[in-house]
């Protein structure tokens, strides 16, 4: 499903944020990805749906040589991937409600269809109370609720989330995670970048990690640190 | 693309874009309308202008002499032929007894010409007002080839200077309607500009959630087109009330100038202001959002 | 509050708030300087049409009867003497002899004047050329009482007509150039406060970290001061080229029209006007950053 | 040094953010300050720094009456709050080194105390290779990590951290943890929010649990937990 051959990322500043990847994620599968501050997690990700693309190397989702296509092919790919970013990204004049369904619309879904399917979503995350909050008026918890009820509300082939639970509580944390693994089993690839240590030692999935822009471990029932 | 739903919703995140941040809309359309109105008034100027100087021109008239006596008769008769040449607008007759008594008039004080001549030497004349400067030398050439006539006169100087003058000014008013009408454009189309840039995140976030160009655009554009409208409709309202009353004065002052008052012409100018901030809305809407939607 | 290192920070700190989204601070100029422009344009308007009404104000004279025969030497003497009286520019002298040449020159054709009359009917006639407008009457008052002068005429009611549209289009002129310039500030303005909208985020976490009003309005208020001085220097530049080739084709193209080429006025008004870029961007800057500076 | 007394805060749209708050920190305290998602964390800490006033209560902090001082003394009230915000607030068209220096900046400092203080910020946080890059240029944990460094730059007698290492990995997190620790030892008083079981179980420090808004726990010594 994802497949990147030989890629490197150097930024114009000079930053060799990725050097020389390989990786191969197969369809349906649940990747953690860990690494230190910097490592270049986000980096990655932001390669799979095109906001950077690789100085060299190869991208493949799905078939498609991402750092290939058009431009004008780029917002169809990304929707068929759902992004919780790190930072959000909400649209900060859009209430929650809003930002949610905002995902679909773009997609030119029928109304009825927009209204059941956000509502859904925000259900999912517990996020029906706020529906009608503009972003400036959530907590941070509430805001990477929002960005990840977005990202699965129309139901993508592939589910990125970068660190989606680094302002949510323990246990939020764990239901978020039961949902993204929910999700996994009905035939979604999930990538999940973290620095939780407790939720990828009992969640015992794949782990990659990453350091210095190098893959270092590779490792199915992997733990958090090596070991 | 461009599906019902799609289109409504445009519309509403159109109107919705400008209900969010209402302060910026109110700036922009403060700025679209005082363009349009100074535009307005330029127009206005010019076709005021145009008017003054037409009114000279119409002054101009052929002066045909006749030199033997008329009875009345033969004389309205020969007003009636004169008025319905082509390009003639009005035929005046002044009878030799007429002239003669204003000639004394005027002279009265300084030389008693009566006094001298017994016998009126002066000639009856007929006073011709031609449509449009243009047709002068036509129309005096016609006169001239009848055989009542004894001789036309015009001044053929001061005819090539008004001409020159109309053309002149008709050149100049041209292009500085379309100088001004470029400088409109480029206040209307950078005010939605920067109304567009401070929303630079905002299609940031909306491309990386798969939204197309156009998807982007639209509700751009329409958010252009609302604001010109909305600057357009504001800039006659003012055009009309201030034309209507600087018109009264100026025409209660200057009985003397041609203030135009058409109607039709008015209201044609109105409607091009309005829809010139409508078309610089959308230009400037669909122009600005395009060079983010690029970079982005 | 504003020690050394303070100012020198504004300062580069406004610099830097330029470069840092250099494409509004490009469309910021560009709007003031087509809006100034347009204003500049207005006020060399205004000044050429307040000349030209001079001119044809300059163009009213007295004139002077003396009845009795002149000899050229006491004719001069009257001359000198009339040209010395308050308010007089210009005294032209027309002896009997040459009025009575011009007369005749005029009615040729018409009436064989000079058939019937063998002597000169006319007076020696002065014209009067006044200072200004106002002073007619008392000049003219003042020349009657002279014992050598027979009459003194002048059109008193076409005197009043000048008068009358002098003052109007003074008053029209600057009504409409105070209208303008608010016109002008309200478009700079707002266009400064557009690009300052679009940073109230920054303002915002400045005030979060510590920072004083003042602290935050100083950048912004010089960034306003540099727009402001950018465009109107940039119309100055535009105004200047244009107004010397536009002044060079009307003056040749109407010799009549006094186009005015004062150096002195021409650079009044183009140093007008880039001054009133700089404190309008000041203004500008002034005023949009106080509101998100109360808001944050 | 802070002090809330029977302090509400209760939002336009009706949300009842803290209910009746009494809480007292005293000088060169370290607290936690934990609870889940929208429970009034974020909420507190402004009160302190006056980004929001409390609907009724009153808000002490250093024998100043927060909530009653004018909008001109503002400024100086902040400038003696270290922040570190949960959303980070860096100004975007500024490098990091001149986000850090912008709070020395408004304090009027001269020029080469400015540097010098700056940069031992940077170097403290691990951000000096980092002082040139802009915000978008820069990971998750590195924009946290120059929060961090701007928050203690003038060495502001009190510090408020909120979920000052959500974006971190756990041995950067535990560094911040200990920088923060030394700079309480300083005569500090720091005030942290927090989801990060580990740390504040390791920590052994007062723990106050919000929840709902209500303060439901006050411990010294506390755990993440109850018990
Ligand atoms: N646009 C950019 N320009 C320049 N450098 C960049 C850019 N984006 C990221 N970097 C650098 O690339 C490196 C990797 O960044 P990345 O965001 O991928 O890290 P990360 O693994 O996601 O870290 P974190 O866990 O802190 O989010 C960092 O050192 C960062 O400073
Ligand atoms: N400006 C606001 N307007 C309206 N409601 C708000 C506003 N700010 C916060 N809230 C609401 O107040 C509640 C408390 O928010 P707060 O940010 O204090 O939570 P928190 O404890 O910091 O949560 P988190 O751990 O997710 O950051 C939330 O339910 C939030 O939706
Ligand atoms: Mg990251
Ligand atoms: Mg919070």
């Amino acid at each position: 499903m994802i497949e990147l051959k030989d890629v490197s990322k150097v930024f114009q500043n000079g930053v060799e944020a990725l050097l020389n990847i390989n990786l191969h994620i197969g369809r349906e599968e649940f990747v953690f990805l860990v690494g230190p501050s910097g490592a270049g997690k986000t980096t990655l990700m932001k390669l799979l749906y095109r906001e950077e693309s690789p100085s060299i190397g190869e991208v493949i989702v799905d078939r498609i040589k991402v750092n290939e296509i058009k431009e004008e092919q780029i917002p169809f790919l990304r929707r068929n991937i759902g992004v919780v970013f790190q930072d959000y990204k909400l649209l900060l004049r859009r209430t929650v409600y809003e930002n949610v369904a905002f995902a679909l619309q773009v997609t030119g879904a029928p109304r009825s269809q927009i209204r059941r399917l956000t509502m859904q979503a925000l259900e999912l995350v517990g996020m029906v109370k706020r529906a009608k909050s503009f972003p400036n008026e959530l907590s941070g918890g509430e805001k990477q609720k929002t960005c990840i009820a977005r990202a699965i509300v129309n139901n993508p082939p592939i589910l990125l989330a970068d660190e989606p639970t680094g302002n949510l509580d323990p246990q939020t944390s764990w239901d978020i995670m039961e949902l993204l693994d929910k999700i996994n089993r009905r035939k979604t690839t999930v990538l999940v970048s973290t620095h939780n240590k407790n939720i990828v030692d009992g969640m015992k999935k794949r782990v990659v990690a990453i350091e210095g822009g190098r893959i270092t471990r590779d490792q199915q029932l992997g733990m958090y640190s090596q070991q | 693309m461009s599906k019902a739903t799609d289109v409504e919703f445009f519309i509403i995140e159109a109107i919705r874009g400008i209900g969010r941040s209402p302060l910026m809309s109110f700036v922009a359309i403060g700025i679209v309308t005082v363009t349009l109105t100074i535009f307005g008034f330029f127009l206005l100027g010019v076709v005021n202008l145009g008017n003054v100087v037409s009114g000279m021109a119409a002054k101009l008239d052929l002066t045909c002499y006749v030199d033997r006596d008329l009875a009345p008769r033969d004389a309205a008769e020969l007003q009636l032929k004169l008025s319905k040449m082509e390009g003639v607008e009005k035929v005046t007759y002044y009878s030799k007894d007429d002239s003669w008594k204003s000639f004394k008039q005027d002279y009265s004080g300084k030389l008693e010409l009566s006094e001298v001549v017994s016998d009126n030497p002066l000639p009856n004349t007929f006073a011709v007002k031609v449509r449009n400067p243009e047709v002068l030398p036509q129309v005096a050439k016609n006169i001239s080839q009848m055989s009542e006539i004894d001789e036309v006169r015009y001044s053929g100087k001061l005819l090539g200077q008004v001409k020159h003058f109309v053309d002149v000014i008709r050149l100049a008013g041209f292009v500085f309607v379309l100088l001004l009408f470029f400088a409109t454009l480029l206040i209307v189309v950078n005010t939605i500009r920067l109304t567009v840039l401070a929303r630079e995140t905002d299609i940031y976030i909306m491309k990386l959630v798969g939204a197309t160009g156009s998807f982007i655009r639209w509700p751009f554009v329409i958010e252009g087109i609302l604001i010109g409208v909305a600057g357009g409709i504001l800039a006659v309202v003012l055009l009309r009330g201030s034309y209507d009353a600087l018109a009264f004065k100026i025409a209660s002052a200057f009985p003397f100038l041609p203030v135009v008052s058409d109607a039709f012409l008015l209201n044609f100018i109105f409607i091009s202001v309005a829809l010139c901030g409508t078309v610089l809305g959308m230009i400037g809407g669909y122009i600005s959002v395009s060079r983010l939607i690029k970079n982005a």
